[in-house]
């Protein structure tokens, strides 16, 4: 991973992340789905929408659509790569990681577990920025709630 | 008009170890010396509550208050002091004006109309009142080039709304609207006009008499003065005969154990403690603009929104919203990059601009936009700053992969 | 607690060429120069409207006005700063609250209970709500020493209302309100529970929490901190239940055309602009109450105001009223003495207070005076201070015509 | 009349003063009256009830009753020994001079015209207490304003 230096753009916009923002991984949507979840960030107006295929606590299938800054889009983007296969207890430790992460933690930002994700471990320098990143876990979250 | 940076302390202040270059004055401006130290100096002398104590301090604080307050009517040309009602702000005036004016003159069925350019501040109370009322809430649209379809506007006219409200200048576009000839024909329509006055009562010189709104409002925040005052301006007739926001102290005139009547206007409306130092630091702020000369001001901004769209629209990619006749805010979008993107971008560069839907979401849809990036320009921005500007943006280009034009 | 005279300025203002005497706190309080400069402060380094900016400056400034969320949660035990809604004062938020709990609680008939000692701030809104929903509004009663009559409101919660709303503190008799057994009283009987804590949080340490109250409100100038800033802290589960208020910008989620849906609290109730400086400044005024201590504050007002009844008292003719118990209010008249006369009197000799019915028309008339002369204590008061005042009544005297006793 | 000295204290509440406060002039109602206003300031919970009895264009008698400040209650009795008799012309001339001399006119104030109400010159130097010497005067005016 590249450190953090300078004004800190660099990182931020890394090649990976304008990729994942021009190119999301699983954009679209589910028809079978167990759960769909909309979330705005009234900030700037980004919109989110995530569809999960829940079987037996796993995450069978993920998409998500909307619109947004390249943090948001590409975090989304590499969570869904992320969390696609797992069960949903795996899901909510790296969502809980990659928290972790945007508060800064240098360890959390090379845990492996977080693959692609830790890409974004330079938003922690921009405060405002967080909650971009963590739109799509947020969405996550609201999506996994009621469940055990 | 003289250069009045040296007055304003925090263009002082490094941001990123770089000159701020702020650019964001339609969401609030910076304040000048003379301001920040009328606030505090009426804190330091002469601070009490208003028109209710027989004391020295309290008259002085009193009278300080109502300089203000005829400071203000002076300015936007009204007539009356009683026509000046202080409040919070913009929001807080629209808010009065739908809960009072929606008490007075909605019932089911009746019509509201407003402009598809309003800031939220100016539609959704209008929303709330007509979801309370059963009242029917229209939206006029707005021309391919960001203008107010005044067509649409008179075909709204034609069923007889009892409530017109729009904005004087867009905080999105800079579209500046023909207040006296849509508030002519409102009247003609039997409407009571009121306008959002808040981009316009700082770049323009407004004259409220002239412009024959009934009610008109504005932020001091966004005109060299402090948070926290504003102004709703109304025709004495019409505030006279509407019913009271607030119930609290300073409105009434008896109060008995379950009714009470009310004081005469401005103070019908102005319930419990003001914000003197407040509105001593607005008469302050008025002062400062009064002394640059709002001519001055409004050819200033002119000039700089001019050679801004001119710098800006150089840029591969940049793409401009709004009329060619504007004040002094530029929206734009710059190729794939989100705006939100492009505010952290040229931030690292000292630059301060706003990104995304500037409280003006129905609009943002009609641009088929999610959000755009907005600067806005006041009486200390330069050439300079649109330069920084331009040359921050080439550096959000370059970020993100594209060539130097 | 360690003298602080030396920090307010205008202490060292001459009135009528003598030194100022300033018993009106109950009114509003001076500010010490720690919070006019965190005010100044603000302006000059870290201005920017909050929550819609990706620029440093607006990072930074919406830091401090959450800092001052977070302040003021802390001091009056709010266990979360979501509960904290920032207003321009008490009149404010209670409005706020009689607004929209009147939408989501009350119907035609339902009860709203309020006493007679109340402020017209904490009554108006509610005849209001009254009014307009066709509701019935209870006052219940004083003993004859000036406190609530318990068993009355005992009475009135068994007829089950929706919405009961006291002071905390009397800001004419000082009665202090046992806040937390009548809270779990009205809990008991379903209704939700609306405190005005304009002259409680200044002066006592207060923890919302423990006092269960739903709604609590209060104004920052009268605690040291500046003009055009309050709060009204709710639980977070009734606030989210809660309709808004003001529509505008900020408070939103997403808006359409004519409908829209609402931010989380606490950004539902603020729409617009908010305060940032004054928010800023009371969380300076916080920090300065802090360090003094909020029990030696208690104290040394308690103390004062036993002097001052002990010196006012002496004075023939001169009648107190309210308990012996009480906050730092005392209130007077002075034989056949006009209140208005005794303050245009006293002020020659430099000392302020406050004459007239003090937004508390009920309970003049339940005293059965027109008026009384009130004098107030705060933190910068001393015993030189009450020796002024009674110097000053004896001049009075003199001047009516009285012999000295 | 005494010129204003000192704090002006003394003038204010001279003896003159004091007396029509203690023992106001014209004071209770009117059975037969023509007009009655009910005025208040607000500020200080002043209260004022002037009744007049018209009669072709000329004040055949008049009553107030209310509580309030030495000065308004001064200022309403000394009011009703002047315009006792007076038509209202001559009752509206003595108002404006009234004004005049709370306006710190020193002509105004050494109008012999205003009688006994020239010794409230002095509330002029009390710009507060101004509302306090009006108020009777404003329920005069409030009183007459519908006649020609
Ligand atoms: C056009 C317009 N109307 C209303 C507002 C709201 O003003 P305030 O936030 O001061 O209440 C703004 C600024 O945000 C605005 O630009
Ligand atoms: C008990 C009480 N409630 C409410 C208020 C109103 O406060 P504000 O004027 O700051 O809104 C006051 C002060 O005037 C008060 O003493």
């Amino acid at each position: 991973m590249p450190e953090a230096e300078g004004d800190g753009l660099a990182e931020l916009y890394q090649e990976l992340i304008l990729d994942h923002y021009r190119r999301p991984r699983n954009q679209g949507s589910l028809e079978a789905h167990t759960s769909r979840v909309a979330l705005a960030n009234p900030t700037c107006g980004d919109e989110l929408e995530l569809d999960l295929l829940l079987e037996g606590g796993t995450i069978r299938d993920v998409r998500f659509s909307g619109h947004g800054c390249s943090i948001s889009q590409a975090s989304a983007s590499m969570m869904t790569q992320l969390i696609k296969g797992k069960t949903l207890d795996e899901a909510r430790r790296l969502a809980a990681r990659f928290s972790e992460m945007m508060r800064g933690s240098a360890d959390a930002a090379h845990d492996r577990a977080l693959g692609e994700a830790r890409a974004l471990a330079g938003v922690a320098r921009f405060p405002v920025r967080v909650k971009c990143a963590l739109l799509g876990w947020s969405a996550l979250e609201e999506s996994t709630r009621d469940h055990p | 008009m003289r250069d009045p940076r040296a007055d304003f302390p925090i263009l002082g202040e490094p941001v990123h170890g770089r000159r701020l270059v702020y650019l964001d004055s339609a969401a609030t401006t910076q304040k000048p010396r003379q301001v920040i130290e009328a606030v505090a100096d009426y804190y330091r002398r002469l601070n009490a509550n208003v028109h209710r104590g027989a004391y020295d301090l309290a008259v002085r604080a009193t009278e300080a208050y109502e300089d203000a307050r005829a400071a203000v009517a002076a300015f936007v040309g009204a007539p009356d002091p009683r026509g000046v009602v202080f409040v919070r702000g913009t929001t807080e005036a629209l808010n009065l004006a739908a809960s009072s004016l929606g008490r007075l003159k909605v019932r089911a069925g009746d019509g509201i109309v407003v402009t598809a350019m309003e800031h939220h501040s100016n539609l959704i109370p209008w929303q709330l009142l007509a979801q309370e009322r059963a009242a029917r809430l229209e939206m006029v649209e707005l021309t391919p080039q960001g203008e107010l379809d005044v067509d649409g506007y008179r075909r709204a006219l034609e069923r007889r709304p009892k409530i017109v409200a729009f904005t004087h200048v867009s905080n999105v576009l800079g579209t500046i609207n023909p207040v006296a000839e849509l508030a002519r024909l409102a009247h003609e329509a039997g409407a009571v006009v009121v306008v959002d006055g808040a981009q316009a009562v700082p770049h323009l010189a407004v004259n409220v008499a002239e412009l024959g709104a009934d009610l008109y409002a504005f932020s001091g925040h966004k005109m060299l003065g402090p948070m926290g005052v504003g102004v709703l301006v109304g025709t004495p007739e019409l505030l006279d005969a509407m019913p009271p926001y607030h119930g609290g102290g300073e409105m009434i005139r008896t109060v008995q154990d379950t009714t009470a009547t009310y004081a005469p206007i401005p103070h019908k409306f102005e319930a419990g403690t003001p914000n003197v130092a407040g509105a001593v630091g607005l008469k302050a702020a008025i002062a400062y603009l009064g002394a640059l000369g709002m001519a001055e001001v409004a050819a200033h901004e002119r000039a700089l929104t001019g050679y801004a769209r001119e710098r800006l629209a150089a840029i591969e990619g940049l793409r401009l919203y709004g009329p060619e006749e504007r004040a002094g805010v530029v929206s734009f979008t710059l190729a794939d990059i989100h705006p939100h993107d492009l505010a952290t971008i040229v931030d690292s560069e000292g630059v301060a601009i706003r990104a995304g839907h500037h409280c003006a979401q129905p609009l943002m849809r009609r641009l088929d936009v999610p959000a755009t990036a907005r600067a806005s320009f006041y009486v200390y921005n330069t050439r300079e700053d649109v330069d920084a500007l331009a040359g921050a943006l080439e550096k959000a280009r370059a970020l993100f992969g594209y060539a130097r034009a």
